[in-house]
């Protein structure tokens, strides 16, 4: 049965899937309901054979190859590769796929008679199968189409919502940013096939040898910066925490769960499968844009009040996460130490799996709070646990995993990515000791930041009273949306619990690169299922979740049952000193987390800008009004974005003088460009 | 110092009448501006007090009194204004920030509008009282308790802004202290903005010191703020010995001397304390709590009053030191003195101490001055104003008197210290007094006085916390017919909101009890 | 650092030791109901008082303030003041009730939990004093909530207070006193 | 046996947890001049909150109502997996550093939450302060005990213990440096002094007391508890990881009270010193805090440059 799954015909039947879905939906195009249905039902079921197909993959003993159709050109082909890791990425997409198009059935509904339902459920389908396609592409060309496929169909999701101007800035930021992206992409492509004469994979892999350090360092260099740009590594973040939020928010949630995942997974099939070796450089580039995208990711999230542009902004800190455990596999592996390479890659992988699982569920939940309450904005909330208490206890539930707290996914991923970089500091050399300090301290400061933030997200959202009118009139959302999240949150909680058992699948999944070919393993899964870093450290998920649970049981029994249940509890307003509470009295997002950014201003600027009113010329006390806003300076634009910008003005006015209409001078340009290709190819 | 220096003041054509002290006249609507500001402004005289008095009765309307004091002369000038027909009088709070607060105070209880007040809104009288209540008026009995109302809630100034929150705190407030309400707006930590309300402690003390008889009125006195008993009860005594001429016994000025310096020594021992348990330093405070208990205890065993209450009475003091308790009271406070420096030799050498107080609860100069501060606030700025020097009363005129304290930031630290120079200073008058006090009569035997008719006069006294201002005013018939009451607390209050605004949160409660302002002495 | 602790330990222990027949003088009045027995044990080792001041001169604050030094220590009985209503055991209410104060007093009141009692402190609490009549007052703290003991005395002085307390406790015990 | 050490481990620390706090103010007192409470006044305060009823908030969810369960839960949790007086535990699977730090966060988490969630200003800015100074001092945290891992070669609290023990006088340094690094951090998540003033009452400069005052009767009882055992972990942390000299590896009475004894010692030292940083400093301004947190993380990343 899998071996079906994992063919070129079941492949085939999950493209199909996504295109009956797309064009179907373009044909409802009229009839909101009857897009919204078929899209998202066939966007489920394509998902649910994309599961299937990845456990098919995974579970086949050999590498699953195959080649559709036909193609114009001879560089061009259509070439699959489903090895286990692809097929680990096409499992995560389908699985979060999955969830958000049963959340999208209730939560497309508000869009009725808006916004053309067809053309979400079209791009919707499209993007999916876009990244579908990018994780088992095995041709470069044919990857750079369904990258383009996946980009696009995403940006024409980001702008659905686009009666609001500053979505459509999003739109157009991510556009060129993500194109930007692209271009160094196939600079990357364009030089491996110059020194490989193919754009296949497998050609590229067993050409490796001929790559003169040179281009590997530049083709380093160039996907770094292409696919950094997709997963979104601080600087070239600044399109993710404006795009995100501007999707509707299962698309948010699939851009923030998987699709910058993507990114990722062309990084460790780029620099891991088809690249290696390496120079150590390359690992510990990656742990510091890890440590500086997880550090800075999670300082901008606490500046935010936008909770989608909160989350956004977490989701670059977890891609830093990820980073670290990858940078610390390809610093390992240049320093011969493989079997700890192989812990990186898993603590990267499982970090991934975890946080497309939590990340989509906090953005299926913020979009059903904002579904309800109209309004991103924190400052505008509160109160909402009592409104719509499965939202409040789904939300917490991935906020405490996001949050790294047993027993919840996030921890044990997080422990993995601890645990390789501790190793890195013990067993490695005066060399990178230092990276790894530099990279263990960041993550560990993120830790407890983030553990900030989601209590300022979720306190803000859900806790004390409501500070707006719509917030008061908040309802429970319906049931698509919550049988969308239910089990994701149930996932968050199981992954934390089997993570002994999922860290060995993500084993044998890493085992199966050739650079690990041949190397003992460093895990061994007891019987409790623990998982453990070679002999350094050890935890056991089930005895974390066990004493917990127990612990909590005994003392909500002893507390609730057994012992002072004589006492009467009564019920008044909160005390407030003896003067009236009002919401303006609750502590607001900004100010719970003003004092941190204030203890980081080197790097966060923040700004305070007054302006008071005075009552006439002569008295200057109590003025007639104030007004405080508080805020940080964005210092990409001004220190990078922007100089950059100008300086390719300034070239730009230069080549014009350069456009002197002469043919001679044209001619000389032709010349000095041949012989410049020329040397190089040489 | 000539008589002639007050007379000058008095501008051409104005009928000046003179009791003691106290110079008045009685000036135009229309020229008022012109003559409060010239003796503000150009002459730079200390404005003392504006209070308002309901003449009504004799026919005469409302009078609005400014009262200036000369230092130094130790004489006081009064221009006032007499409103008859009118509730009417002109605001000069938007030439003369002082008298913002005294203007709506007149407003809330004599419903006389200031006309151009840039803030009319009623003081102390919260939105529960009726709009038309204005309990100092004659026509207002002292006993009805007036219908419960339901006005519009205070505004507090409101901080636009996204992320700007509030946080209420009071009237019943954590610590044991007085209740009155603090509205902070913050960004994050930052106070941007503070507005303290008052008024919950508004027991009716003016309106009874017009009904309660005369030894009533001098117990209530000692109530107004139950720290400064002492000299309160001093300030008032001042006034009514001038209103009936009485002259005070030599003895009995020693020792007012002695017990309004015993005072100042309790309540400066104890903020000194109480500053540094709020900074944390549990040794410091610990140590000034068991200092300022040791006065207390000294002050029940020569008065049998821990408050030195029932001690202070019109022409002297009802209680004597004796000799040998003079000479107990010497050694004590030696040892004290002693014991004291002790103490703050530790405390000044905290670098974690200090850390917390310098340039914490700055007031910038040019706001607290023309928020007229006084007392330890003023000191903290270097402004030396100090009414033992001013205006000597008791035997002030004859003792040693330090120079005023010269640190000008106007934090936390400086009001700690202007505290910490004082306290040895009134150990060292304390003891001079005792030494130089003559032997005689300490109170006059026959308790009948009768007061001028008519007249008015004013008693000031400098207690702990900055002077404290008694006008007293009688009717026709030669009875008290208004006591207006100004504790230092009054001015100081309006600087507290300056000093936290730029601070932390968590620094409030340190720069309120830099100030330790009386909320009763404020709310009368 | 040296010299603090120098200071500290130069220092004589001031602490004033508490004779009980000199609490026998001591005037306290039950107003309202006596305390039970069971809720006497258990305020006996713990008592948290929130004070709640209703319009006082500050002289009765200054007094309970003063109870904490190292001369009353009012600690070492096991009774502690509290920040917030919700932890307190004991109001102790002082002042003549201002008009202004009322409200607050009653929301005092409401938001501590029960068993608890109220004590009136003062003579202004417990009908007014002086201000007995005022136009602002509302005379004595049971007028607006109900009270359970008065402490008499303008103010009472700490010793009284730390007598009182123990008196409405019966906690007085050689053990506990010396 | 070890079942009966463990079942011990697990009650003694919630048991012997007031009384700790009891003698840091009975210390506390005596710098003061004072005589101060019994040290069993925590246990008489704790029985008369839990006998008291409660006044709960109209605006507090289950997060305000569950949070003293979960709080408190997580410090027996927390106490189970810690060395205490011997070394062999059913608790070695969970024993790892990273574990007891994310699991103590728990705790962290939903105190701050219940400090938000009646919408009272105090509570407000008590859960952004504790946030504050327990997100910055994470990193000195981990690292404190990284360098113990790093010189004990396992990062399982466990061997960790029965590693320093036999080998920790080659790196007294490293040690040394890292045990004030966890000190400081003790006494920030502890809301002592510098951070916080368990004493005040000043709710406008409360850290911790100012998310608990919400909370009356049993609840707050659990809370402060909750607290007092989180004071004693900690306590327990620094004094078997930091010097785990005296801990039992073998059974035999005579280990076992030597054990105890030296046990006691370590921790009444450790009272003692918090009582003496509380009586002779003052507490710090806000902002000062987060430099002292730096200065613990430096600590232990020095204590690394000296191991490797």
């Amino acid at each position: 049965m899998t071996e079906f799954f994992a063919s070129s015909r079941g492949f085939v039947v999950l493209l199909l899937l996504f295109a009956i879905g797309a064009a179907g939906s373009l044909l409802f195009n009229k009839n909101d309901r009857q897009a919204n249905y078929w899209s998202n039902l066939f966007a489920c079921a394509g998902s649910l054979w994309g599961m299937f197909v990845a456990i098919g993959a995974l579970v086949a003993p050999e590498p699953v190859a195959f080649t559709l159709g036909f193609s114009p050109f001879s560089l061009l082909r259509f070439s699959f590769l489903l090895d286990r890791l692809a097929a680990f990425f096409l499992f995560v997409i389908s699985l979060i796929a999955f969830f958000c198009s049963i959340y999208a059935i209730d939560y497309v509904k508000h869009y009725y008679g808006k916004y053309g339902i067809g053309t979400l459920g079209f791009f919707y389908n499209i993007f999916i199968a876009g990244m579908l396609l990018v994780a088992s592409a095995a041709n470069g060309l044919f990857f750079l189409v369904a990258w383009e496929i996946m980009s696009v169909a995403s940006f024409f999701l980001v702008i659905h919502d686009r009666d609001e101007q500053e979505n459509i800035r999003a739109g157009l930021l991510y556009l060129i940013m993500t194109h930007l992206g692209t271009a160094f992409i196939i600079a990357a492509f364009l030089l491996l096939y110059r020194s490989t004469g193919s754009f296949d994979f497998s050609a590229i892999q067993s050409g490796g040898a001929a790559i003169s350090p040179v281009v590997k360092n530049a083709v380093f260099v160039l996907s770094l910066i292409g696919f950094g740009t997709k997963a979104g590594i601080i600087p070239l973040h600044v399109w993710l925490p404006a795009a995100h939020p501007a999707a509707p928010s299962h698309i948010s949630g699939l851009m923030s769960g998987v699709m910058i995942k993507t990114g990722i997974y062309m990084m460790i099939r780029v620099f891991l499968d088809l690249l290696a070796p390496f120079p150590l450089w390359w690992g510990v580039v990656l742990l510091i844009a890890g440590a500086v995208s997880a550090l800075l990711g999670v300082l901008y999230a606490l500046a935010e009040h936008d909770i989608k542009k909160l989350l956004a902004y977490h989701s670059i800190e977890n891609i830093g996460i990820i980073l670290l455990g990858l940078g610390s596999a390809l610093t390992f592996l240049s320093l011969q130490l493989p079997t700890l390479a192989l812990l990186g890659l898993v603590a990267s992988l499982f970090h991934t799996l975890n946080h497309a699982t939590f990340k989509s569920l906090l953005f299926l939940g913020a979009g059903a709070v904002i579904n309800q309450t109209h309004t991103r904005n924190m400052e505008e909330l509160g109160g909402l646990i009592r409104l719509m208490p499965q939202t409040a206890l789904l939300f917490l539930t991935g906020s405490m995993a996001i949050s790294a707290l047993p027993p919840f996914n996030g921890f044990f991923s997080e422990w993995l990515t601890f645990q390789s970089l501790f190793q890195g500091i013990a067993a490695t050399d005066s060399r990178t000791i230092w990276v790894f300090v530099i990279a263990a301290g960041s993550l560990a400061f993120t830790g407890g930041l983030a553990l900030a933030c989601f209590v300022k997200a979720f306190g803000a959202v859900f806790l004390a009273r409501p500070r707006s009118n719509e917030a008061q009139h908040a309802r429970e959302p319906s049931f698509f949306m919550l049988a969308g999240m239910w089990p994701l949150a149930a996932l968050s909680l199981l992954f934390g619990i089997v993570s002994g058992y999922v860290a060995n699948i993500l084993q044998d999944v890493a085992g199966t690169l050739s650079v690990f070919q041949g190397f003992p393993s460093p895990f061994l899964l007891a019987e409790t299922g623990r998982i453990s870093a070679g002999g350094f450290s050890f935890v056991s998920p089930p005895v974390v979740f066990l004493l917990l649970l127990i612990a909590l049981f005994a003392v909500f029994t002893a507390f609730n049952f057994l012992f002072f249940k004589k006492q009467k509890t009564t019920f008044g307003p909160t005390w407030d000193c003896g003067a009236d509470l009002t919401p303006r009295m609750e502590i607001t997002s900004t100010g719970f987390a003003r004092s941190i950014i204030l203890i980081f201003k080197g790097i966060m600027k923040p700004t305070m800008l007054k302006s008071v009113e005075c009552r006439d010329g002569e008295t200057r006390y109590l003025p007639k009004s104030r007004e405080i806003r508080l805020g940080i300076s964005n210092i990409y634009d001004t220190c990078l974005y922007k100089p950059a910008q100008d300086l390719a003005l300034r070239f730009s006015l230069y080549a014009r003088k350069m456009q002197s209409g002469l043919i001679n001078m044209y001619i000389l340009y032709i010349l000095a460009a041949l012989l410049g290709a020329l040397y190089f190819s040489l | 110092m000539t008589e002639q220096t007050a007379d000058s003041i008095i501008p051409a054509g104005h009928q000046a009448e003179t009791h003691g002290q106290l110079t008045v006249f009685s000036v135009h609507p229309a020229e008022l501006e012109t003559v409060v500001l010239h003796l503000y402004r150009e002459r730079q005289l200390p404005l003392l007090m504006i209070t308002a008095t309901d003449e009504r009765v004799e026919g005469r309307g409302f009078r609005i009194w400014y009262i200036f004091g000369i230092p130094g002369e130790n004489r006081f000038v009064a221009p006032f204004l007499c409103l008859d027909g009118t509730v009417e009088f002109p605001s000069l709070a938007p030439a003369m920030h002082e008298a913002w607060a005294y203007e709506r105070r007149i407003q809330t209880f004599f419903g006389l509008r200031a006309v151009g007040h840039p803030h009319p809104l009623p003081l102390i009288l919260h939105e529960n009282w009726p709009a038309d209540c204005y309990p100092l008026r004659k026509d207002f009995g002292w006993r009805t308790r007036p219908e419960s109302a339901q006005g519009e809630p205070y505004p507090f100034q409101k901080v636009a802004g996204e992320g700007i929150y509030e946080i209420p705190v009071g009237p019943v407030h954590a610590g044991i202290i007085e209740p009155g309400h603090f509205r902070f707006s913050v960004a994050g930590e930052e106070v941007v903005h503070l507005e303290p309300r008052l008024g919950y402690t508004h027991k009716g003390s003016e309106k009874l010191f017009e009904e309660l008889p005369l030894p009533d009125k001098i117990r209530l006195s000692e109530k107004i703020s139950g720290d400064s008993s002492f000299s309160h009860c001093l300030a008032f005594c001042q006034a009514l010995e001038a209103l009936a001429g009485t002259s005070v016994f030599d003895r009995a000025r020693y020792l007012r001397v002695i017990y309004a310096e015993l005072e100042r020594l309790a309540n400066h021992l104890g903020d000194l304390g109480a500053i540094m348990v709020d900074a944390g330093f549990n040794f410091g405070g610990a140590q000034c709590s068991r200092l300022r208990e040791m006065i207390m205890q000294i002050n029940e065993i020569l008065t049998k009053s821990r408050f030195l209450r029932g001690v202070c009475a019109i022409g002297g003091v009802t209680k004597e030191i004796a000799s040998e308790a003079a000479a107990r009271l010497t050694s004590d406070l030696l040892r004290i003195k002693e014991d004291f420096s002790g103490v703050m030799e530790v405390a000044g050498s905290s670098a974690s101490l200090l850390n917390r107080l310098i340039t914490t609860g700055e007031v910038p100069m040019e706001i607290a001055r023309e928020h007229g501060v006084v007392g330890i606030a003023a000191k903290a700025h270097g402004i030396a104003s100090d009414a033992r020097r001013d205006y000597p009363y008791a035997a002030y005129d004859r003792l040693f008197f330090p120079t005023a304290f010269a640190q000008a930031r106007g934090d936390v630290y400086d009001r700690f210290m202007a505290r910490a120079t004082e306290v040895p200073d009134s150990i060292t008058i304390i003891l001079t007094a005792l030494s130089a006090m003559p032997p005689g009569e300490i109170k006059p035997p026959s308790p009948s006085f009768s007061f001028r008719k008519n007249a008015q006069a004013l008693g000031i006294v400098e207690g702990w916390r900055g002077n404290i201002v008694y006008f007293v005013r009688t009717d026709e018939k030669g009875e008290i017919s208004r006591v207006a009451v100004r504790d230092p607390s009054f001015l100081n209050w309006t600087v507290l909101g300056y000093a936290a605004t730029g601070d932390i949160v968590p620094d409030f409660p340190l720069i309120n009890k830099s100030f330790n302002l009386s909320y009763s002495g404020n709310d009368l | 650092m040296i010299r603090l602790l120098r200071k500290t330990v130069a220092t004589p222990s001031p602490l004033i030791s508490i004779d009980p027949s000199a609490c026998e003088r001591v005037d306290i009045s039950v107003v309202g109901r006596e305390i039970e027995d069971h809720v006497k044990r258990l305020f006996r080792g713990s008592l948290a008082i929130r004070q709640v001041d209703a319009g006082s001169d500050n002289a009765a604050e200054q007094e309970l303030v003063a109870l904490s030094n190292p001369f009353y220590d009012v600690e070492r009985f096991g009774v502690h003041f509290v920040a917030s209503p919700r932890h307190a055991d004991m109001l102790m209410a002082t002042g003549p009730v201002a008009r202004n104060m009322a409200e607050a007093l009653r929301r005092t009141y409401a938001a501590t939990p029960d068993p608890k009692f109220v004590v009136a402190l003062g003579d202004d609490a417990i009908d007014g004093g002086i201000f007995r009549g005022s136009y602002a007052v509302y005379d004595a703290v049971k007028n607006v909530i109900p009270v359970d003991y008065e402490i008499a005395g303008d103010p009472p002085s700490p010793r009284a207070i730390l007598c009182a307390l123990l008196k409405i406790l019966e906690t007085i015990g050689a053990n506990s006193l010396n | 046996m070890h079942t009966f050490f463990d079942i011990l481990q697990i009650l003694l620390i919630p048991l012997a947890s007031p009384l700790i706090t009891g003698v840091i103010k009975k210390l506390k007192a005596k710098f003061q001049n004072r005589r101060g409470a019994s040290v069993f006044q925590p246990y008489r305060d704790l029985w008369k909150l839990f006998h008291k009823d409660e006044v709960i908030s109209q605006d507090a969810s289950w997060i305000f109502r569950l949070a003293p369960c979960i709080v408190f839960a997580v410090t027996l949790a927390v106490g189970a997996i810690i060395p205490l007086i011997d070394l062999a535990t059913f608790a070695a699977p969970a024993g790892d550093l990273l574990t007891v730090i994310y699991i103590s966060a728990i705790g962290t988490f939903f105190l701050a939450l219940a400090g938000l969630d009646t919408g009272s200003a105090f509570g407000g800015f008590g859960s952004s302060r504790e946030m504050t100074v327990s997100a910055l001092a994470e990193g000195g945290l981990l690292f404190s005990f990284l360098v113990l891992a790093l010189v004990a070669g396992s990062a399982n609290l466990f061997s960790i213990a029965d590693s320093i023990l036999t080998t920790g006088n080659f790196y007294l340094q490293p040690i040394v440096l890292a045990g004030i690094g966890f000190f400081i951090v003790l006494l920030a998540e502890n809301g002592r002094f510098p951070f916080d003033n368990p004493a005040t009452h000043l709710e406008l400069t409360m850290i911790h007391e100012a998310m608990l005052l919400e909370y009356s009767g049993r609840r707050l009882a659990l809370m402060e508890w909750a607290a007092a055992n989180k004071l004693f972990v900690f306590m327990t942390l620094g004094a078997n990881l930091f010097f785990p000299w005296g801990l039992m590896h073998t059974f035999s009475p005579g280990a076992l009270a030597a054990a105890v004894v030296i046990f006691l010692l370590k921790i009444a030292a450790l009272c003692l010193a918090i009582a003496f940083i509380e009586s002779t400093i003052a507490k710090f301004r806000f902002f000062r805090l987060p430099d002292i947190l730096f200065v613990s993380f430096t600590l232990n990343i020095v204590a690394i440059g000296l191991i490797k």
